[in-house]
């Protein structure tokens, strides 16, 4: 399936099928004795392809995650691992006129079944905004040890902020110093440069008491500094006023 | 289960093909470029590489210092680096912490130590379960952790990519670093299997 | 293909692809005009079969939601919606016994691509329990106006509790009186009747304030008592309690 | 696009008589009872019960406050009842207020009002979207209300089924009970549209 954005629907991916954090009936997990690297020859090429051509098609690493999030979910699942990256470079490919539609199909074997080369559904999130330019280096707001709330933010595009996190409380545990910030340069809408955190979350604040853990278990994820907000008087303040009413 | 391969699938080959001939036309890429990204990641980069890494950790307390200091350097004095490796961190495990390493969100992985990720990595089951339920993911790999154990799991949300580095078995005192080095498997600096001492 | 549980893999569907409340990537809701009650004439036959057959295999709503929810994630998104009435009927009449797999295939046309008849996960749940008897009629826990907080519940099995509400603070709007538990009664481990009520959340309360609603605008579910729990001074308490440490 | 239907796939349509034919050889069904299921939803048991409750509601203010007070009771009145009735709550549609009906878990539906649902209210965009974006997927619709109308989604998460009585449009006073019924649409009782008068 050629997987090309039609110019009207531009629709979010955030709480996409890929954010699959905590979700279940995926099954176990079946470890596979003795694997290749590649599977099949057109995954090799896939893999090398990918690589190479998205700096000649001036694709960064936030948009090609983001093209993998905006094939649609059934196809997603439905997809191996390299059927998405090759998804996702003809996407952008396609969308950037590095190649046409009819370029692609021409060059394509005319065994293949017509119905796989439809256009499917747009992701391509918000429009691009400028990048303000003069702006500070970004100072730290967090420091290890602060207690903080990951934010419930569901914008419309790519994130780097899975749901399994949102409103939940965590605690510095390193800081990473300064990276370009996912959700804004997937959309060539600046690279916003911002902290990045280890942020640790015990297990039992994400999924319940009923979690099959232990009460040390906990998860570690990385988190930019606009995902997260202080744990502090605020927070105890909004309940108050909440009981108030 | 929907992460087959199509290898009997005409279909993506026939894609890939397309693509690939098209971009070489344009100029846009060269053939023999690609070859030689397939060479390095088939056979140069791998998790032989990790395990030289973690071979060395076990062997010489200053460097398992420097290592878990900042891992991107670490790695570096033995000569790999590249993608994916720009901002790597060592993960210890102890008798009384297990650390697991995922991406929830896609497949991050620290290439210039482990190469490419295997399938299980990027499947749907380990992407979903190994943040909630990762003693139960342990389990389908056949390791069952003591309850006293605490378990970290490190999802690479970001672009820190993570190396576990295992604990060194019992009975391995007299080994070498080369022999060492060849008993480190890729599932333990994943964190989903422990390394076991050769059995003589 | 016929979903038939394996003997060993006894896996929760809590969090599955059905619980798909704030997900996105699915794209526009398309309206088909002049629809049709049925497309097919098997949708016409499987609805009617799946509605009179479950009395006589003793297979109770829940159970039949369940079994809707045990299909796999990527099945699950590639099926129509009838195809999944009929992968549940297959795998609850299997699992009853009433038909065997062997007298499925059978009847079956033989240009049927053997790949699709291959056992699939099973997503049990929990094993079942019995039911207390001699229980008191359940006397209410809220009333209407409570102020509420879904829990953050991931039983192994079946729930009506959906993700996107977990965690989050609503209002009592409505005791609906008392029903049947789902999240026991689909596993046949007691009907657990208790009250549910209709709980109203602020949508930004469930979205955050990027939200594309109003300040007024709310979502309101049916969720059972054990679903909820008080916000009340052990909230704040809560919160105290972790700033401390 | 995901939910498609098999029309001209062979696959459902064969499994669907195999279960018939055995479930029929056991006893187990009868396919004179198929057949008047198959029937009743078909040709008796549609949107235009609603229609009728709705169009009484306008025109007699006792029975709109005993549908509003108990709906089950109000719609047993005019002899709707059955499975996926026993619990029906009517949420009207005012200047201030627009109601919304969804199933987020799976695809319940008032059968006895509305029939049984039209495949956009069981598609996955439905029933991913309406709870997080209510006015994005009633502009799908072509509606977009005023920002001080409050939207209010209900999500049928448990046994209540939901019938929306929507405004009586301006213009339509002069009409009989009969008339108005029969401008009352299946959407504008789901939430999704709003009644329309006639164009004379």
């Amino acid at each position: 399936m050629l997987v090309v954005a039609s110019e009207s629907a531009i629709i979010a991916t955030v709480n996409g099928v890929h954010d699959m954090g905590g979700m279940d009936g995926f099954g176990a997990v079946v470890p596979e004795k003795n694997e290749p690297v590649f599977h099949a020859d057109w995954e090799r090429r896939m893999y090398a392809l990918a690589t190479s051509v998205m700096g000649a098609a001036q694709v960064n690493i936030d948009e090609f995650r983001h093209a993998i999030e905006r094939i649609p979910p059934a196809r997603y699942l439905a997809s191996s691992y390299y059927e998405r990256w090759l998804a996702a470079a003809e996407m952008l490919l396609v969308e950037r006129g590095v190649v046409t539609r009819e370029e692609l199909l021409a060059k394509q074997d005319a065994s293949i079944d017509p119905a796989w080369i439809a256009n499917a559904v747009a992701n391509r999130g918000p429009a691009p905004i400028k990048e303000k330019s003069g702006s500070k280096p970004p100072r730290a707001r967090f420091s290890k040890g602060d207690r903080v709330r990951a934010r419930n933010l569901n914008p419309a595009g790519h994130t780097r902020l899975p749901r399994y996190v949102r409103g939940k409380a965590g605690v510095i545990a390193r800081d990473w110093g300064v990276f370009v910030f996912p959700d804004t340069n997937a959309h060539h809408a600046g690279t916003k440069p911002q902290h990045c955190y280890s942020v640790s979350f015990d297990a039992r604040e994400l999924w319940g008491k009923s979690a099959n853990a232990s009460s040390r278990d906990r998860v570690l994820i990385d988190l930019w500094e606009d995902y997260l907000e202080p744990i502090a008087a605020k927070s105890t303040a909004r309940s108050i006023k909440k009981r108030k009413k | 289960m929907s992460d087959h391969h199509n290898t009997d699938d005409s279909g993506p080959a026939a894609r890939v093909k397309a693509l690939e001939a098209l971009l070489t036309e344009k100029g846009l890429i060269d053939p023999a470029a690609i070859d030689a990204i397939v060479d390095t990641y088939e056979t140069r980069v791998g998790p032989r590489n990790g395990a030289r890494v973690v071979a060395k950790a076990w062997m010489d307390p200053a460097y398992r210092k420097r290592l878990l200091a900042d891992a991107t350097s670490a790695v570096a004095e033995l000569g790999f680096a590249g993608p994916e490796g720009g901002h790597l961190v060592a993960v210890e495990n102890t008798d009384r912490v297990h650390n697991l390493v995922v991406c929830t969100l896609c497949s991050c992985y620290p290439w210039p130590v482990l190469g490419l990720p295997p399938v299980w990595y990027k499947s749907f089951a380990y992407r979903s379960r190994a943040v909630s339920d990762p003693r139960g993911v342990l389990e389908d790999f056949g390791l069952e952790l003591p309850r006293e154990v605490e378990v970290r799991v490190w999802d690479s949300s970001a672009e820190i990519r993570y190396l576990v580095i295992p604990q060194r078995p019992k009975g391995t005192a007299k080994m070498s670093e080369d022999e060492l080095a060849a008993i480190v498997t890729r599932d333990s600096m994943v964190g989903v299997a422990k390394v076991e001492a050769p059995r003589t």
